[in-house]
């Protein structure tokens, strides 16, 4: 068997159901693959794993994988499986936020540590200044959580559909109490978990064909999840050698992940990218990238994948 | 409890009014260590008169320097009682009775000599001059004038014993007490100094009490010698010195001298034995 | 030092040594042959300069020219082995960086160090030390208070930092409650040793002067002390500063020395990472050298300040 | 013996300060919630509501008892939900980055105390290293480790290892060279070569230093181990406790894991306690 | 160079053939001290022959030690020549040719009395069933037998002294050098470890240096007497004692004792002066 190393892009919870599926369910195995999945966290960059040679294929998101491409490191996007966007701001009403006219003068939580890219360049569509200044919006790096929320440390903080917002849910807060602006909904999405190796490995023909191997069995452990969310989360949990997740988040994260994976078969939507680069070009003074990237990704794979 | 303990020892001041300016009645004290009990002192009576100058000598470990800390209250006989000045040790203390030497130097190196030296004089709130007068005389009584400024660490062995001792002259107390404050001195030095200790003390007039492991120098200073020995520590010999006040140093080759000296060996010999 | 130890190996078998280790790393790879060259060419200059001791400026000299060769090995070796930039960047990038950078490094120096772990450390440092002298005071404290108090030092901070900033809010407090809890004990133990380190002799003599209780700390206890305050404030100061920048991984404001650090290594932007170890390296001993310099005026007087001149 | 009393009366004072600090702390939640439910809090309420919050922000003393008990005792060891499988996953690593540490700074000390270049050049070097954040490091040495292929225990080890070899090079310097001139003097009049020197006289007078920093490095071993355990990801151990419990607010989480990690301290700093004790009384240096 | 040196010290060695066991010759020591050099030993020429016991008497500071440290190779003369046993005196310690006993106990605080004692012996290689039997002799010989187990701290310090003295006596070395022994013992003590020193001289034929700050403790046991005085250190008289062989404790009493022991303080005194 041929062996490969998937970096996560953050611990392992459902929304990396379908890699640990088709592990679990024997997927890989049936393409003759020996796959290891390293769990990430909050100070690993996949960008740098990759680099470093600890995967051979990471998933993460596509503001970083572009920016690090400016930097000098060539990565390819090969496959796509999160078809739209789970990431939103969260906001408490009592905080005095019900739309975007609200926010200068607010203190948003924001992620950074590569995750920032989206939330800079909505901001720039804006005009809003994010360093403090007059009519601009104070930006606070927030942590693992959504405490500063909860404590009123913040107006808004970042959240994703299928996890921090459900941490707001469990803490007491209602829906009714927020005010969330999906970045689907403000037209500043970017694509999110897709499969990236380095361009010089792609030109190796077994690379190559272990990567579509790869796609084919990641794509049928995705499609199974989305089929059985359920069992889906028991895999995860099984997984977790924290031991720190709970049967019912999982499950509920489940069911959000199926949402965003549902449009998609595994190759990434050419209209989806434009847009992408578009948001990410469009940042005004201080654009997360400055040129339209080339190259930065592939159907070659997800064509002798899917077909 | 205090104003029965103050009336007895106003009591035992009258007694005392003859003289005797530091009496030891009896006085036990025991330690308490991990291999059992150490008797230190075992039935000590001494009195002292005003102007005496007493040598304690005797056997490594017979309980010489633990008198003389109960005479200072730095240690609680465990049994009899001792009086200073007329009133416990404790309030002798407190009303600043005594000057005390210690047997090694226990200069403070972060103050200069004279920072050593006034020490004593700042904490009982002698005035800057003052304390810059009595630092000066005594410098020059032990012979270290122009040293003020040194650090301890700069000195040698002997000047920093020197030093020690200028501290424990600077405030008027009437009573000194010295252990074995010439220990570390080579011959010489040690005799020019028990020569000016023997000029202070009958220039001052002081009372004191002074340990030391040689029978020459206890021979040559003392009005008294107090010959102890050990387990358990007590007195077995208390010599009155036939020799005058006035000791030049060559006394110390004229019979007088060498017959007190033959019979402070001949004691020290048997404590000796018997342990 | 009078007692150096002088061996008397023949000088033939060091050179047999360092040949060998030739041998050795040009059997695995030729590059490493010059990176070893560099290494021992540096060493046989301080083995030089530390012959002549009379040169008192060795002292400076000498750790001054085994940083330059590490950072020549460092140089040389990322380029001939060309290891990617994103991984480790080279000494020259890292100084053109930090050259370029100089207003965002120091806003984040202002807000790491002096906001964060100054006010952390003074105020850290300041508690323990009042809190040693009432602990002094009270012998049951002491009994009582320090062994919980080892336990808590036990505290891995790490832990701690984001229940700090859950406390104390995302500014430069909860960096600064993050550096206090760090030094706190660290200086209470010294401290607390330090007044306990006086000899019988001494406290005797306090006590035949009859010395009231304040006397005695000011004029005593003190002073004496202070060689293990010191000590406290040595190892303080180096906790200070990481302390003060692991609590920005837990959240920060968008400035400040760890926020840079873990966002720069995001957008694989190491040579600024790097920029910013080096001020913190700079600022760390910068910090830990100030308070041995005033160590050394103040404990003047202590045997292991003495022998140096 | 005799510190059993003060250190109960020391604790209780401290749980009693921890229950009466975890109302006020956690009161502004308990308000918040009453406000959003339109509900009234009586005193007896809030208190009763500020002790058992599910997320609060200080954990009643209790509440962290109670999950310490349910994840230690109530699981099986070899369960991922287990506190003792994490300590176990921590302490293994903790205890190999000490021994690396401990053998390092042995080895640099030795070089210092007897190199006169080494002496020279090291030290600065090594302070300086000391203040470098690991935490920044830590994350960047598991993928250069990584990339050359090792992982699992070894890359947190090494970060063990970088914390805890300082205090040993410091204390064991200050041990070597603690031999009085006089002792080294004697030994020169024997004609002694420096390794009798060395094995005769510096080592077993370095020996309280030795122990002394030992305690000091395995605390700081811990914190490596733990601190390498964050940028893995929440993987296990209790520094991953300690993040998944950040990551998902969960406050006793992390409190029981914080508490389990300074018992771990302290049980290992008590450990090399009773060899030094020891050791020491068999050389005759402790009565 | 070394070849040369060694022709050297062959030259010499026949030259002090005649019997110099240790033979300084015009010898000069200079410290570089932050303050500026002390001239600590300044044309110093001394021979010391076959079966000499030597005292080295002097004021504090004087260069007794740094002499003595001279012969045990423990410091290099800045001038002059000195040759132990015919060979410089580096060799001569290479040949472990000399016990030294240091004026502090310093035993080591880890090893028991009988460790301490095969210390040396086991750095030199003695067998095991050697050094058992040699630490046993020397116990004995300083009257510490059943002590050998027991640690320093647990021993007073007049024990720990005399332990130290056995560790210099338990290899076979014919040169005895000994800082001030027995400074710290009290004069009973003394007495009796003057007496067993002299007796074990008597039969060894040993060769000793001795430094002390006691005249009489020098007169009792020398047949040589050198009093030296300081800045610069230099030796100002040598005295042939004219005592017998054969000492009792009682020869102090003598008129030639006292003779002696007059003519050793008027060159301390002259010396002092000086300074
Ligand atoms: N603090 C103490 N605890 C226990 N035992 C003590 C203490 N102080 C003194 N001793 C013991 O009490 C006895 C008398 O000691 P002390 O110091 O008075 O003797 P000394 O006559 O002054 O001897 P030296 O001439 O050696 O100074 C000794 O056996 C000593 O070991
Ligand atoms: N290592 C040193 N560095 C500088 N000066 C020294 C050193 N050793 C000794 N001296 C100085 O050399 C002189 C002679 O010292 P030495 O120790 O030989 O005197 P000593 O006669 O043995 O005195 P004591 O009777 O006090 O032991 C003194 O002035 C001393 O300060
Ligand atoms: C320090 C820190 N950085 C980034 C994220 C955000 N993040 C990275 S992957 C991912 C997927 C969803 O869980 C999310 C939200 C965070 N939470 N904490
Ligand atoms: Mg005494
Ligand atoms: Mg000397």
């Amino acid at each position: 068997a041929d062996d490969v190393t998937l970096q996560l892009k953050w611990v392992t919870q459902a929304q990396f159901a379908g890699y640990y599926v088709a592990l679990d369910k024997g997927f890989y195995e049936e393409e003759d693959l020996n796959v290891t999945i390293k769990p990430g966290g909050p100070d690993i960059a996949p960008t740098q794993v990759l680099a470093g040679g600890g995967a051979d294929v990471t998933v993460d998101w596509m503001p970083a994988a572009l920016a690090a491409r400016e930097k000098g490191l060539p990565m390819v996007n090969i496959a796509q499986p999160f078809k739209s966007s789970g990431m939103m701001l969260t906001c408490r009403k009592d905080a005095g936020v019900t739309s975007v006219e609200d926010f200068p003068g607010k203190t948003l939580g924001v992620w950074f540590f590569g995750n920032e890219f989206p939330f800079l360049s909505w901001m720039s569509q804006l005009g809003l200044s994010t360093d403090g200044g007059e009519g601009g919006v104070t930006v606070l790096k927030q942590g693992f959580n959504v405490d500063p929320l909860l404590q009123n440390q913040a107006a808004c903080v970042s959240t994703m559909t299928y996890n921090e917002y459900w941490q707001v849910i469990d803490a007491g807060l209602t829906p009714e109490d927020l005010q969330v602006f999906k970045y689907e909904d403000q037209g500043v999405a970017t694509l999110e978990d897709g499969l990236y190796v380095l361009e010089e490995n792609l030109n190796d023909p077994t690379f190559e064909d272990k990567m579509v191997r790869f796609v084919r069995a990641s794509m049928k452990g995705w499609k199974y999840a989305e089929e059985n969310p359920d069992e889906a989360a028991d895999i995860v949990l099984e997984n977790d050698a924290s031991g720190a997740q709970t049967e019912k988040h999982q499950q509920r994260m489940m069911r959000e992940v199926a949402k965003l994976t549902a449009g998609s078969n595994g190759a990434l939507d050419e209209a989806d990218y434009d847009r992408t680069v578009k948001s990410l070009l469009s940042g005004g003074s201080d654009p997360v990238i400055s040129k339209e990237p080339e190259g930065a990704w592939t159907h070659v794979i997800t064509d002798k994948a899917l077909n | 409890m205090t104003e029965l303990k103050d009336a007895g020892n106003l009591a035992k001041h009258s007694e005392v009014r003859g003289g005797a300016v530091i009496s030891a009645k009896d006085l036990d004290l025991t330690f308490q260590t991990n291999d059992g009990p150490v008797h230190a002192l075992k039935g000590v009576s001494l009195d002292i008169e005003k102007g005496d100058f007493v040598s304690f000598i005797g056997p490594s470990g017979c309980g010489k320097t633990t008198f003389l800390r109960c005479m200072a209250d730095l240690e609680q006989p465990t049994g009899g009682s001792i009086t200073v000045n007329g009133v416990s040790a404790a309030d002798a203390r407190a009303a600043r009775a005594y000057g005390y030497v210690f047997q090694a130097a226990g200069l403070y190196p972060w103050r200069t000599i004279g920072g050593n030296i006034s020490l004593p004089l700042e904490i009982m709130g002698y005035t800057k001059e003052d304390q810059r007068a009595r630092v000066a005389r005594v410098l020059e009584l032990v012979e270290l004038a122009g040293f003020e400024k040194k650090f301890p660490w700069q000195l040698s062995g002997g000047m920093q014993q020197r030093a020690s001792i200028a501290r424990a002259l600077a405030f008027d107390a009437d009573i000194l007490l010295m252990d074995e404050p010439f220990g570390a001195l080579d011959e010489i030095v040690r005799d020019h100094l028990n020569e000016q200790l023997l000029k202070l003390w009958a220039r001052t007039e002081k009372t004191i009490a002074f340990v030391t492991h040689s029978i020459p120098e206890a021979v040559y200073l003392s009005t008294k010698i107090v010959v102890m020995s050990p387990r358990p520590g007590r007195i077995t010999d208390v010599i009155d010195s036939p020799l005058p006040k006035d000791r030049p140093l060559d006394i110390r080759e004229t019979p007088e001298f060498l017959g007190v000296a033959h019979r402070v060996r001949e004691g020290l010999r048997a404590g000796h034995d018997d342990a | 030092m009078s007692a150096v130890v002088t061996t008397k190996r023949p000088a033939w078998m060091g050179w047999a040594l360092v040949a060998l280790a030739f041998a050795m790393a040009a059997a695995v790879d030729l590059r490493l042959v010059l990176v070893l060259a560099i290494w021992v060419g540096g060493w046989i200059v301080n083995g030089l300069i530390a012959q002549r001791s009379a040169w008192n400026w060795g002292g400076y000299v000498i750790p001054l020219i085994f940083g330059i060769t590490l950072l020549a090995m460092w140089e040389v070796g990322e380029r001939m082995f060309e290891i990617s930039d994103v991984l480790l960047p080279a000494p020259s990038e890292i100084a053109a960086r930090f050259w370029l950078s100089r207003d965002i490094l120091w806003v984040d120096f202002v807000q790491t160090v002096l906001k964060g772990a100054l006010s952390g450390f003074v105020l850290g440092c300041g508690s323990a030390f009042v809190l040693a002298v009432v602990i002094d005071r009270f012998p049951f404290l002491q009994l009582g208070l320090l062994p919980v108090g080892n336990f808590v030092a036990a505290l891995p901070i790490v832990g701690m930092a984001p229940i700090l900033v859950m406390w104390f809010g995302f500014d430069w407090q909860s960096k600064a409650a993050v550096v206090v809890v760090m030094v706190f004990f660290p200086m209470l133990v010294n401290t607390v040793q330090g007044l306990q380190s006086t000899d019988a002799m001494q406290r005797d003599l306090m006590r035949t002067y009859a010395s009231s209780y304040w006397q005695t700390l000011l004029k005593l206890r003190l002073p004496a002390a202070m060689p293990f305050i010191f000590n406290g404030l040595k190892i303080a100061s180096t906790l200070a500063l990481i302390g003060a920048i692991v609590a920005e991984f837990f959240g920060s404001p968008i400035r400040g020395m760890g926020f840079r650090i873990s966002t720069s290594v995001g957008q694989l932007a190491l040579d600024l990472v790097w920029a910013e170890i080096v001020v913190a390296a700079i600022a760390g001993s910068a910090f830990y050298g100030g308070i041995a310099l005033l160590e050394r005026v103040v404990t003047f007087w202590h045997p292991s300040q003495r022998g140096r001149t | 013996m005799r510190s059993v009393v003060p250190v109960l009366t020391v604790i209780s004072a401290i749980m009693a300060l921890w229950y009466i600090a975890a109302v006020p702390m956690n009161a502004p939640w308990a308000y918040d919630k009453a406000k959003r439910a339109g509900v009234e809090l009586s005193l007896n309420d809030l208190v009763a509501d500020t002790w058992s919050q599910e997320k609060p922000k200080l954990p009643a003393p209790h509440q962290v008892g109670i999950e310490i008990w349910e994840t230690t005792v109530q699981k099986n060891i070899t369960s991922k939900r287990s506190l003792i499988y994490h300590s176990w996953i921590t302490l293994s690593a903790t205890l190999l980055g000490f021994g690396l540490g401990t053998v390092l700074g042995i080895m640099l000390a030795v070089g210092i105390v007897y190199n006169r270049v080494m002496d020279m050049s090291v030290m600065p070097w090594v302070i300086a290293s000391q203040t470098i954040p690991i935490l920044a490091l830590a994350p960047m040495i598991i993928v250069v480790l990584n990339a050359i292929g090792i992982s699992g225990l070894l890359p947190k080890a090494i970060i063990s290892m970088y914390l805890s070899f300082f205090p040993v090079v410091v204390g064991m310097v200050k041990g070597l060279r603690s031999p009085e001139v006089m002792q080294l003097d004697q030994m020169h009049t024997w004609h002694a070569s420096p390794s009798q020197t060395f094995w005769k006289l510096r080592l077993p007078a370095s020996m309280p230093y030795l122990f002394t920093s030992l305690k000091v490095a395995m605390a700081a071993s811990l914190v490596g181990a733990i601190v390498g355990e964050l940028p893995t990801g929440a993987i296990a151990g209790l520094g991953a406790r300690l993040l998944a419990g950040s990551y998902y607010g969960q406050t006793i989480q992390i409190w029981s894991a914080l508490i389990m990690a300074a018992a771990l301290a302290a049980v290992m700093v008590a450990l090399i306690g009773l060899i030094q004790r020891i050791v020491l009384k068999r050389m005759g240096m402790a009565i």
